[in-house]
């Protein structure tokens, strides 16, 4: 019984998994993911992960909007402040001091809501107007909340301080547990968030968004309402990258006005055309590549290693040359490679796995594949010609 | 003067011309006459070069192979504003004047090109001559203009350029039947003055009546071509391309 | 097939082995130190913390080290950027402190400059129980919210300098109240603001002619309880004295380049004295906007921009007579013994003068070392007890230096005399490229508090009596022979603007001779 | 409080509009929009401290001739390098991504970012200091009002009749005007697109170093790495509610930025405060109502 289920399991995977070189590689990073932390020792390269994993849920939201529904925004921090500063209010002892598993579903709802008031004039405004005015949203909170009326509820440029834990440190505990903890919950999230957004976009909803994206008028005139999906795809974004605000302001313990700079607007676009625009898995991969090259590479590894073998201390200025790295590979890719890394990898398994195929279909069926290659590349003569 | 040979277009996969060949010796009037998707305009735009003068960033784009000569230097790899300048004068489907510019801004950008003051000038005359409703509406915005005097400062404006070669995308589109045969009756007068002129036309009739030589284009392969008389001979050609 | 397979746990291994990284070895005999603070700014190097830190480092292992127990432990140092600027960045000044404490293994932090990014590295250092000693953020709640909140978590935090924003306010407040508005004061020479400036048509609590007075503060957290107290009616009398009237208050924002509106309004309101409270770069662009504007109002406040000794050549000289809250002048000797030998091989050192986050790790690393060297131990819980112990005091190089029970500095008599010498902020004047101290009075190194040619035109007059006299002859005649290296140094008596007092000077004064305003 | 308003208003304003015109300029020929824009601010202000103020580089000796030539020399050297950079810039990076919306987002936000880290490591983030070019002030309306913002102020307006009659009037400036209306057509005019674009890129990258250097010297009187971003910020609201690529629309929209961040520094309580969200205020009142701006209505380029 259990080994006739084993082997079904063991042969639906097979069929599913193993044959496909581009899931192979998803499921071998998954597992890596998924063992990471019984491999790593110190707390600050898990802190790492755990970072890119919220960054990931970011990027992805923001993927989706753009990727999948052609609406640029390059304002999508006010989502993830939004999200952090109402799980912020929530759960702070000095306001309400609800428990996070709470504060966290009610603070992407409203962000959602926010969303939707937000996208309304991405149904006015398209293209690069879009771009620039959901660009300038952040920016207009950030100096409300700072606002020295305000000060009482959003305490200015403090914030709002002394926040639960995502994971709270129980008395047995050490930190790196914690840590444990930590980058779990947020693998968790992002796996979940990155499956639903996935499914979205592969069903008929997001034939829809990509209908829209294709011709915007071509889909009204099919009957689609694109009022609604336009919204629909701002709420979605919204939703995700609240939760990627919330996660963020409990690791922290406080939620502050940085959490809508315009650097925060700007990361996961990168991250994202880094990866893969409109892939879902792009930014994911994008996320990480940017953590561990920001801050395990730049930040740790290289002055490490030239201190040790070549005997070179980098200055501390040397900081700031890490954007710059970043930056520029982001825009070497984007020119030489616009499909991004990711993309671009898994095209090119895919273009494996359609040879291997014909392969396996028989000798017969290769021979006319060529033939008809032949024909189609020669084609017929021209009837007439001077 | 012009000659094409194998001239394949690919737009994202799907063939828009597929081994044209065609040829227009120097002082010839010729027509090209096809439905609509035949790749009749997408044959002017390569010539002209604007085809390939997508945005590199965009999404679609074409790809071209085969030769285009013109006077005997291949031209297909060339940038759109050098060929204008040898002398390639494409007038666009649909007109597309610059709509917030008057019609004597218009006609002077035809002339953008060109360094002698007193030869433009003398052009500019004759464009009034052949279009005398130009310089009543001179100060009007392009934009304000009816179809048929848009049309006419189309061609206006390609004259501008003292062209070589004149390409003519659909003069005819969307015009009453007796302005269609007013402006073919400019374009011939034009050909007479010693430009060589390919016309592309829907209109399979206006275009037997001026052109000396016709091609005919079908999902983008040349079909048949010849003068009127030899054309009008094959009945299947009349029936099936000419619908006569 | 198996190519692939193999490709795939290459890959795998591949990534386990990046971020499998071995720990560096605990080094025996070896303190080690993390410095974490705004990299690029001045407050971090040269003239700052790190440069400063690297100097008691320096002297101290030369001198044989920390000796605990018998053995000498050296001091090992790492530095971290708190990234706070271009754009506050809490989460990577999280990752960089973590980054300190688990892969450099630094067992004390000593940084944090900014408030936004200095509560990120708190909650680290808490997180790991890491002893933080906060050398740059004055904000309050930095402690208050900690420490005072949660002890059990954040009970390793001290804050080493400056002195918390009450304190701060304090200092303004007794410098204005206590001496430029004070008539009567038991100092020779104050109180010359009064009989001057005071404005009939102002009717106050204390009935008419009090001094117009303006506040103008930054629009950031640290600033609302300093704007707050010198603007409500019924707090600010307690603060500047009954001759003070709050005519007109504002708050510019963080980052604002164009002070004109609130300036001119400071104009209209017939100021007097112009409170400013700045940490940004707003500090400068205000200055330079004052003097070009000629603000008919001294400036007196704090403006941390205007404690770097760029400030002069950033606002083009037009910071002269600007008053601020500082720890220290130019080469002034507050402790005499120490102060200027730390200031002279500093200066030796990196060529420019020390801040006060420079002030604050180079005193920060030595009670440390004495610390250690007294309990004979580098234990975090036996160093709390020792630095928590009611009878813990130390020289530092600018005042006793104490700790409050919520680990906060302790200080005492902001107003202008300085009895006790525990730490406290004084009061600099930018005059002829140097600060001098102004307040606390009858200091050695204390001098007159100028003020604008524009405002008072009389410049003779150089003890502000209103009266060119014997007195201000006497005055220039006791600094004959003076130029801007002797720290007897009085920059009014120049009224010539040499840099020197000579004779020419006393003959100005003396054909001035009875001129009243 | 009115004076302070219109007087105030029409200085800011006229600045505002400098800033912004470049912006617009380069969006209505070739569809670019420019997020590195307060970049070439940026980088104008820093050359103009390169050459005019300090080090190897500096003019200063001219002075000597008289006394206003190093800073013009340096002005204007500072304003033809931008040019030369930016040019260069968008042929290696803007030309390869153009008609990509977001891909030319990406590249100039990328763009932006290095420059502003390059700036930070040559530089250094400290304050450096930005002399005004002439001293001294006047009393308008009983306001006192800087000689250097009097300049800058009229050396907007300038320029803005100078655009305005090269855009209008010349063979180059009708060019730029037919290639916004209509790419294809512009080009079988026999119009080099390519060459136009990157003119176009120079001259719009050189009006903002020149909004730079008389923002700073009159405003603000220091450069440092981050004062790209409130240049950015205010020339996309000030040319969103002008309407993107209209001349017009960035001229008055720059003017009602500057009206009306003073009416909200002086009309609303704490009204310093939230200055900087004046202009995107404005900007999205005014896009409810028109969604292509006051004057925006560039023709859509053929697809």
């Amino acid at each position: 019984m259990v080994t006739t289920y084993i082997r079904r399991a063991y042969s639906s995977f097979v069929a599913h998994v193993f044959d496909i070189p581009a899931r192979l590689l998803a499921f071998l990073l998954f597992l890596t993911l998924l063992f990471i932390p019984f491999a790593i020792q110190n707390t600050y390269y898990l802190r790492i992960l755990i970072l890119a994993n919220v960054l990931a849920i970011f990027a992805v939201s923001w993927d989706f909007l753009v990727g999948r529904t052609g609406q640029i925004s390059l304002g999508h921090a006010i989502f993830f402040g939004i999200g952090g500063y109402i799980t912020a209010l929530l759960s702070s002892s000095k306001f309400f001091g609800l428990p996070i598993f709470l504060t966290i579903p009610i603070a992407i709802l409203a962000a959602c809501i926010i969303a939707l008031a937000l996208g309304i004039p991405s149904l006015r405004v398209k293209g690069p107007y879009l771009a620039l005015v959901t660009m300038s949203f952040p920016l207009i909170l950030a100096a409300l909340l700072k606002w020295y009326p305000l000060n009482h509820i959003f305490k200015g440029e403090f914030g709002i301080r002394g926040l639960p834990a995502l994971v709270p440190r129980l008395d047995w505990m050490t930190i790196g547990q914690q840590r444990v903890g930590e980058y779990y919950v947020t693998l968790i999230l992002l796996f979940a968030a990155s499956v639903i957004l996935y499914k979205i976009a592969n069903s008929k909803i997001g034939l829809v968004f990509v209908s829209i994206l294709d011709d915007e008028l071509a889909s009204k005139a099919c009957g689609i309402n694109v009022t609604k999906y336009k919204l629909m795809g701002f709420m979605i974004s919204g939703l995700f990258g609240a939760l990627a605000g919330c996660i963020q302001t409990h690791l922290l313990r406080f939620a502050n006005p940085p959490m809508f700079a315009l650097t925060l607007s700007f990361l996961p676009v990168i991250v994202t055309f880094l990866g893969g625009l409109g892939t879902i898995y792009g930014p994911i991969v994008g996320a990480y590549i940017y953590y561990i090259l920001d801050s395990y590479v730049l930040r740790d590894w290289l002055p490490r290693f030239l201190k040790e073998t070549v005997g070179v201390t980098l200055p501390p200025e040397f900081d700031f040359a890490k954007l710059l790295i970043f930056t520029l590979i982001v825009l070497i890719l984007v020119i030489k490679l616009p499909r991004g890394i990711a993309k671009f990898t898994t095209d090119k398994l895919g273009d494996l796995e359609e040879a291997r195929d014909l392969d396996e279909r028989g000798p017969r069926i290769w021979k006319t594949y060529k033939k008809k290659e032949k024909t189609t590349s020669t084609g017929s003569e021209p009837t007439a010609s001077s | 003067m012009l000659e094409i040979k194998d001239l394949t277009v690919h737009y994202d996969g799907a063939m828009a011309l597929n081994r044209v060949s065609l040829k227009v010796e120097e002082g010839e009037f010729v027509g090209v006459v096809g439905p609509n998707g035949s790749g009749k305009t997408t044959l002017l735009r390569a010539i002209s070069g604007v085809l390939m003068e997508i945005e590199p960033g965009k999404k679609e784009r074409p790809s071209l192979s085969g030769s285009i000569m013109f006077n005997g230097k291949g031209i297909d790899k060339s940038k759109a504003w050098n060929i204008t300048k040898m002398g390639v004068i494409h007038c666009p489907e649909r007109r597309r004047p610059f709509a917030e510019m008057t019609t004597l801004d218009n006609l002077r950008m035809g002339a953008y090109l060109r360094k002698n003051r007193s030869e433009i000038k003398k052009d500019l005359e004759w464009v009034y001559e052949l279009f005398p409703i130009l310089k009543e509406r001179a100060r009007q915005m392009s934009q304000t203009l009816s179809g048929g005097e848009q049309q006419m400062l189309a061609i206006g404006r390609a004259l501008m350029s003292k062209p070589k070669l004149l390409l003519i995308d659909e003069p005819s589109l969307g015009l009453a039947p007796l302005l269609k045969e007013a402006v073919l009756k400019v374009i011939k007068e034009i050909w007479r003055s010693g430009v060589t002129i390919l016309l592309v036309e829907q209109d399979v009739a206006i275009t037997l009546a001026s052109a000396q030589r016709i091609y005919i284009l079908a999902h983008g392969r040349i079909a048949t071509q010849g003068t009127k008389e030899e054309l009008m001979k094959s009945r299947d050609v009349r029936e099936i391309y000419l619908g006569l | 097939m198996k190519g692939k397979i193999a490709l795939g746990l290459a890959f795998a291994t591949l990534l386990f082995g990046t971020l499998f990284f071995a720990l560096p070895i605990e080094a025996q005999n070896e303190v080690t130190i993390g410095i974490i603070g705004p990299q690029g700014l001045p407050h971090w190097s040269p003239a700052g913390m790190k440069d400063a830190a690297e100097m008691a480092r320096d002297e101290i292992n030369a001198a044989g080290g920390i000796d605990i127990g018998g053995t000498p432990h050296d001091i090992v140092l790492a530095f971290g950027n708190e990234y706070a600027v271009p754009t506050p960045s809490p989460t990577d000044a999280y990752l960089e402190a973590e980054r300190l404490i688990t892969v450099e293994g630094c067992e004390i932090l000593i940084g944090g400059f900014r408030t936004e990014v200095t509560q990120s590295i708190i909650e680290a250092a808490a997180d790991y129980a890491t002893p933080l000693l906060i050398n740059g953020a004055a904000t309050n709640e930095l402690i208050g919210d900690t420490v005072g909140a949660d002890y059990a978590r954040y009970k390793y935090l001290y804050r080493l300098n400056p002195v918390n924003g009450t304190s701060l306010l304090y200092t303004i407040a007794g410098g204005i109240g206590g001496y430029l508005l004070n008539p009567t004061a038991p100092i020779p020479g104050a109180g010359y603001m009064i009989p001057m400036f005071a404005d009939p048509t102002l009717i106050g609590p204390y009935g008419p002619g009090q001094v117009a007075v303006a506040v103008i503060t930054e629009d950031l957290d640290w600033t609302l309880s300093i704007h707050g107290a010198l603007t409500t009616p019924s707090v600010y009398p307690l603060l500047l004295g009954p001759f003070a009237n709050v005519t007109y208050s504002g708050r510019i924002p963080d980052g604002t380049t164009d002070c004109t509106p609130w300036l001119t309004d400071v104009i209209s309101s017939n100021a007097r004295i112009l409170i400013h409270v700045f940490s940004g770069t707003t500090g400068v662009p205000f200055v330079a906007q004052w003097r070009a504007l000629s603000v008919n109002a001294t400036l007196c406040g704090i403006n941390v921009m205007a404690q770097l000794q760029t400030h002069w050549a950033t606002t083009g000289g037009a910071c002269e007579y600007e008053a601020m809250l500082n720890f220290a002048g130019t080469r002034t000797p507050i402790v005499p013994t120490i102060t200027r030998a730390f200031w002279d091989s500093f200066v030796a050192r990196t060529g420019v003068w020390p801040i006060y986050t420079a002030w604050g790790a180079y005193d920060a690393i030595y009670a440390l070392k004495e610390a250690m060297e007294d309990i004979d131990s580098k234990d975090k819980d036996a160093l709390l007890a020792y630095f928590e112990s009611p009878s813990y005091q130390r020289q530092g190089l600018s005042g006793i230096f104490k700790y409050t029970s919520l680990h906060d500095v302790f200080t005492n008599e902001p107003g202008p005399v300085w009895f006790q010498g525990y730490v406290r902020a004084l009061i600099a004047q930018w005059t002829d490229e140097r600060m001098e101290i102004v307040c606390p009075k009858l200091q050695t190194y204390s001098k007159t508090w100028a003020l604008p040619p524009w405002m008072y035109p009389l410049i003779q007059d150089t003890n502000y009596d209103q009266f060119v006299g014997v007195d201000d002859i006497v005055f220039a005649a006791e600094h004959f022979g003076d130029d801007p290296t002797r720290d007897r140094w009085e920059h009014v008596c120049d009224t010539t603007k040499d840099d020197y007092i000579g004779i020419d000077d006393i003959v100005d004064i003396a054909s001035h001779f009875g001129a009243t305003p | 409080m009115i004076e302070e308003i219109l007087v105030y208003g029409a200085i800011s304003g006229g600045m505002y509009a400098l800033l912004a015109l470049g912006f617009t300029l380069i969006y209505g020929v070739s569809g670019v929009v420019n997020l590195a824009h307060g970049s070439f601010f940026m980088v104008g202000t820093y050359l103009f401290y390169v050459f005019g103020i300090s080090g190897f580089f500096s003019l200063i000796p001219l002075t000597l001739l008289d006394p206003t030539w190093g800073p013009l020399a340096a002005l204007i050297l500072a304003i033809a390098f931008t040019g030369v950079i930016s040019a260069a810039l968008y042929r290696i990076i803007i030309h390869p991504v153009l008609g990509d919306e977001i891909g030319v987002m990406v590249v100039t936000v990328s763009l932006a970012l290095i420059i502003q880290q390059l700036i930070l490591m040559i530089f250094g983030p400290p304050n450096l200091r930005i002399n005004p070019l002439v001293t001294g002030s006047k009393q308008i309306w009983g306001l006192g009002v800087t000689n250097m913002r009097l300049l800058a102020f009229g050396v907007s307006l300038i320029l803005f009749i100078v655009l305005w009659i090269f855009t209008n009037k010349s063979k180059v400036g009708n060019a730029m005007r037919a290639v916004s209306q209509d790419r294809e057509a512009a080009m079988l005019m026999g119009i080099n697109t390519e060459r136009l674009y990157m003119l176009t890129m120079a001259l719009s990258a050189m009006l903002a170093a020149a909004a730079g250097v008389f923002i700073t010297a009159s405003i603000t009187e220091y450069a440092a790495p981050w004062i790209w971003l409130h240049p950015l910020a205010l020339s996309f609201s000030i040319v969103i509610l002008g309407g993107l690529g209209s001349i017009k629309g960035s001229l008055l929209g720059g003017f009602i930025v500057g009206y009306a961040e003073q009416a909200v520094a002086i009309g609303v309580p704490e009204g310093g405060s939230i200055i900087s969200i004046v202009p995107f205020t404005v900007m999205v009142i005014v896009l409810l109502l028109r969604p292509k701006g006051l004057f925006g209505k560039r023709i859509e380029m053929e697809d």
